[in-house]
């Protein structure tokens, strides 16, 4: 049994070295690079539970007996949405935060430690109005 | 918008080719890898395409961003309202079987519905995506209250 | 066997090709890493039989995450990471991603192979969608069927976490002229 | 047939809404919408409510597909409490939003902030409503997405960074859950929660199981903002618009708390497993370190809202020590601290944007005197901290009281000590506030009124009150929810 686990332990690598990249990683970009690999690698896990050998795509055929399981596949579809959705999100802040911090650099972005310094000023005024 | 006359020949014979392709996967899903989702990346592909070809102003032209966040509210009003059809007409949120009188007939109505439904948002939204994030203007994003010395040190590579 | 082999291939091919997120200088190569990465996971989602998930993650990991992350990088105009972490192994990280790696191979020590079809995860629900779904839905590919139909709710939430995705991009990015106020209407 | 269909038009309600706000654009109309179909939603929660004390657990098959199989809805009656509490304070705070929002934002984005805001809510009902482990995963991101979108809509650039740090660990958590539910369904086969509660008492012992607890637990944990997970939590509270950050401390915390409860105690065989006892111990270490660390850094901090951000992670160190004693009475009172929290934290977070709309700042210093401006402001703010603190008649003596009493059951007696420690260490950062807000100030002009500011304060204030001079319903309801939810109906 063993054997045929080798699978999922390189899957756990690849999921270990996104996350590495995540947290070691100073670009806010590179993190969600680190991101999008971690849960790729998640992805896999699903669908390596989901494979059968000799099983074919579950697109169901006459001449076929064996497919593999459709489950995963539907959550993986989800959840491939769901991180992308996410990842565009996240790039969307990084713009922001380039455009407002001048960095993108984990290290050297920290927050303000005074209360209002850092609102915008025109924002302020308008919400006088 | 690029200038070289080729490519926007090339793109306008490409771009139907791949609205139709979009269209294929929609609806080839039932039997094949495929369905609402990839098509609707696929379309969105078509209308970057477009944008890159013809310019922002045209791309613009041709679907607003305000029509795009219409489309994309309207997807998931059709997705839901198929649900709730289902409730109307004495079945369960989302059952198709009772959309039509044979359950198989309604599944299928139900599903080419749904994907319709999803295949609207996603388009949408991935065009409104590929709008925003490339948008070339940048002064309107950079903050007033940075001041030029820590921009400048942050020279572009 | 042949197949086993040509697994774990593009599975090593494709740890070495994720290192490079980690180590490379240039961000634009981290990103065309992930690129090819998308790519071959696609490739290795088809080898498992799983022709929607691979077709998609081609779609959107190789495709969308990769457009989105370049403009980014073209938006933020950094391409070389300034930080001070650079080349510096994070024994924090180190530690962390150890721990977590190692409990999650000792969590999956006891499961059964893959791709055995006896496997419990074969026996439970799924039977049901491969042998009654045509006769209750009426389309040949079940991953259509249980998605649209079985848990045709998670795809309205899927529908649901793209709009809203759409829409808090419009509200972090767009509507260009955030401080002027007036006629963001169509930006 | 909206009866039978209460359970699902619950969450689909809001969720169709969103949309419909979005094409309605600026016009007044979609406001009133919102607040209408939020309010029929709110009155739906509490005839579900009622339903489920009566009847016991709703079930519903979504599609009409049968529970494996299909997505299938649950309602227990901790669920159906919560979904009260939800959809009640967000009906009651859509036009308190709308005004701060109008204010902060602008009016132009106004109404997308307002359908980012309804998404929230629908996600959040949706965790709550749904017993299908992977659904909890979608309306899970549902919410965070659009919690991350409301987040950075304050134009303060420290916002931006709060909600991309929020994004990514909010995201390392849901996929550490990912991880987790894919693990036990690799060992049963189904999602669906009562279907694996039944099937993973066999496989109890495996080594799968026991790191798929530890993975939903800290997936969980991270969006609850468990000590030491809570990092995230300080920056967004501080930093959010104001008005969103009072839903935001209202209620997302509670709802992961939930979902903790649902799966320590609904789905995985905690009795069976190795380590079961072992992470309900170190939930109770935690709790009490929450407690403790979290009551210290709010009175270090001048920040209102970073006192009432480090506040909020104490009181989660409550209800989690209450749900990990794992007993009745010990469950009860998490309940009854998580329905009894959500109100005061709400009204707290409301009163202090309300008195900070002036000068825009959140210090003590800028807040000096503004109590005697905003009569009815300050009293609520008086009455949330006085809860917060647990003075009798207020809802937090209620709160304290079964936490106490469970401890005691459990002879549990030095997290008595650290549970009295951490209330006197909370009367001296309430008394900060409370300080500032009445200190003697020149300026004795009181504001105008706003009925859509004021009535949201009163009425949040008010159910404290209640909750304080009369509990009955609220323990009694608790009570049948933590008999439910460990199994012993």
């Amino acid at each position: 049994m063993d054997s045929q686990l080798y699978n999922y332990w390189l899957v756990i690598l690849l999921m270990m070295t996104g996350l590495y990249a995540l947290i070691a990683r100073g670009n806010l970009i590179r993190k969600i690079i680190g991101l999008n690999i971690f849960q790729v690698s998640v992805f896999m896990l699903y669908i390596s539970a989901g494979f059968i050998r000799e099983g074919a795509a579950p697109i169901l055929s006459p001449n076929v007996d064996v497919y593999s399981n459709p489950l995963p596949h539907v959550l993986i579809l989800t959840a491939i949405v769901v991180s992308v959705a996410t990842t565009a999100l996240g790039l969307a802040l990084v713009i922001r935060i380039k455009a407002a911090f001048g960095s993108i650099d984990d290290d050297t972005l920290s927050y303000s430690s005074g209360d209002s310094a850092t609102e915008l000023s025109i924002k302020t005024q308008k919400s006088s109005q | 918008m690029s200038d070289d006359i080729i490519l926007r020949i090339v793109g306008k014979f490409l771009i139907p080719l791949v609205v139709v392709f979009a269209l294929y996967v929609q609806f080839h899903g039932e039997y094949g890898p495929g369905g609402g989702f990839q098509a609707g990346v696929i379309l969105g592909a078509a209308l970057i395409l477009y944008r890159l070809l013809f310019g922002d102003a045209a791309a613009r032209k041709a679907v607003s961003p305000r029509w795009l966040r219409l489309q994309a509210a309207v997807g998931v009003l059709l997705y839901g309202g198929t649900g709730v059809a289902g409730i109307l007409l004495q079945g369960q949120f989302l059952e198709y079987n009772v959309l039509l009188t044979d359950p198989i007939n309604g599944q299928h109505l139900g599903i080419i519905l749904i994907e319709l439904g999803v295949l609207l948002t996603v388009s949408a939204t991935i065009t409104a995506l590929a709008y925003t994030f490339s948008a070339d203007s940048e002064e309107h994003l950079s903050d007033p209250q940075v001041d030029a010395s820590s921009q400048s040190d942050q020279l572009r590579s | 066997m042949i197949s086993e082999v040509i697994d774990v291939a593009l599975l090593a091919m494709l740890w070495i090709i994720s290192l490079q997120v980690i180590f490379t200088r240039s961000e634009l190569t981290a990103i065309m890493v992930f690129g090819a990465f998308s790519l071959i996971c696609a490739g290795l989602f088809l080898a498992m039989g799983a022709a929607d998930v691979a077709f998609t993650e081609a779609a959107v990991g190789a495709g969308v995450s990769t457009l989105l992350m370049l403009n980014a990088l073209r938006r933020c105009g950094t391409d070389r990471c300034n930080s001070s972490r650079r080349g510096v192994i994070d024994i924090r990280a180190l530690a962390l991603t150890g721990v977590t790696g190692a409990a999650l191979i000792w969590g999956t020590r006891d499961l059964p192979g893959v791709g055995l079809a006896d496997n419990p995860v074969h026996l439970h629900v799924a039977p049901r969608y491969l042998q009654a779904s045509f006769d209750e839905i009426g389309i040949p590919n079940v991953v259509t069927s249980v998605l649209a139909s079985y848990r045709g709710f998670d795809t309205f939430g899927e529908v649901v976490v793209v709009f809203t995705a759409g829409l808090g991009v419009w509200l972090i990015l767009g509507s260009g002229k955030r401080n002027d106020g007036k006629a963001d209407e169509d930006e | 047939m909206i009866a039978q269909h209460a359970q699902i038009l619950v969450v689909i309600l809001p969720l169709l809404c969103a949309p419909l706000v979005l094409l309605l654009g600026k016009s007044r109309i979609a406001v009133w919408f919102t607040v209408g179909v939020l309010s029929v939603n709110a009155l739906l929660t509490w005839w579900l409510l009622l339903q489920v004390l009566t009847i016991g657990t709703l079930r519903y098959s979504l599609g009409n597909w049968p529970a494996p199989w299909g997505i299938e809805y649950r309602l227990d009656p901790l669920g159906a409490l919560l979904q009260v509490m939800i959809a009640s304070i967000a009906a009651v705070m859509a036009p308190f939003l709308r005004k701060l929002l109008a204010e902060e934002i602008g009016s132009s984005r106004q109404y997308a902030a307002l359908v980012a805001f309804i998404l929230l809510t629908a996600g959040l009902l949706g965790i709550v409503a749904t017993g299908d482990a992977f659904n909890v995963f979608v309306f899970l991101e549902i919410s965070s997405l659009s919690t991350y979108a409301l987040i950075a809509i304050a134009d303060k650039r420290d916002a931006l960074l709060a909600s991309f740090r929020y994004l990514i660990v909010g995201t390392i958590g849901a996929t550490f859950f990912l991880i987790g539910i894919g693990l036990v369904y690799i060992l049963t086969g189904t999602l669906n929660m009562d279907d694996l509660a039944v099937r993973l008492p066999e496989v109890s012992h495996t080594n799968t199981t026991q790191i798929a607890l530890i993975f939903v637990t800290i997936g969980i944990a991270i969006k609850a903002a468990i000590w030491p997970l809570h990092a995230w939590l300080i920056p967004c509270y501080s930093y959010a618009p104001r008005g969103i950050v009072a839903f935001l401390a209202a209620l997302s915390t509670k709802v992961a708390l939930y979902a903790l409860a649902r799966f320590l105690f609904g789905v995985f065989p905690l009795a069976d497993m190795p380590i079961g006892s072992v992470l309900l111990e170190i939930l109770q270490l935690l709790a009490i370190a929450a407690m403790l660390i979290g009551s210290a850094a709010a009175i270090a901090h001048s920040n209102v809202r970073a006192v009432l951000a480090y506040s909020s992670v104490a009181q989660i160190g409550y209800i989690t020590l209450g749900l990990a004693l794992a007993t009745s009475a010990g469950v009860t009172a998490a309940i009854i601290h998580m329905f009894n929290h959500a109100f005061i934290k709400g009204s707290l977070f409301m009163c202090i944007a309300i008195l900070a709309t002036g000068s825009g700042k959140h210090t003590l210093e800028s807040l000096k005197g503004l109590g005697h401006r905003m009569p009815i402001v300050g009293i609520a703010l008086l009455i949330g901290g006085f809860s917060l603190v647990g003075v009798p008649l207020t809802s937090g003596f209620i709160s304290k009281w079964f936490l106490i009493t469970a401890l005691v059951q459990a002879e549990k007696w030095i997290w008595i000590v650290a549970v009295l420690l951490s209330s006197v260490m909370s009367i001296i950062y309430v008394w900060k506030i409370v300080e500032a807000v009445f200190d003697k100030s020149d300026d004795k002009q009181v504001r105008s009124y706003d009925l859509s500011v004021d009535i949201p304060i009163v009425l949040l204030a008010a159910v404290s009150l209640y909750i304080g001079i009369n509990s009955s319903a609220l323990v009694s309801t608790a009570e049948q929810a933590s008999k439910w939810l460990l199994g012993m109906p």
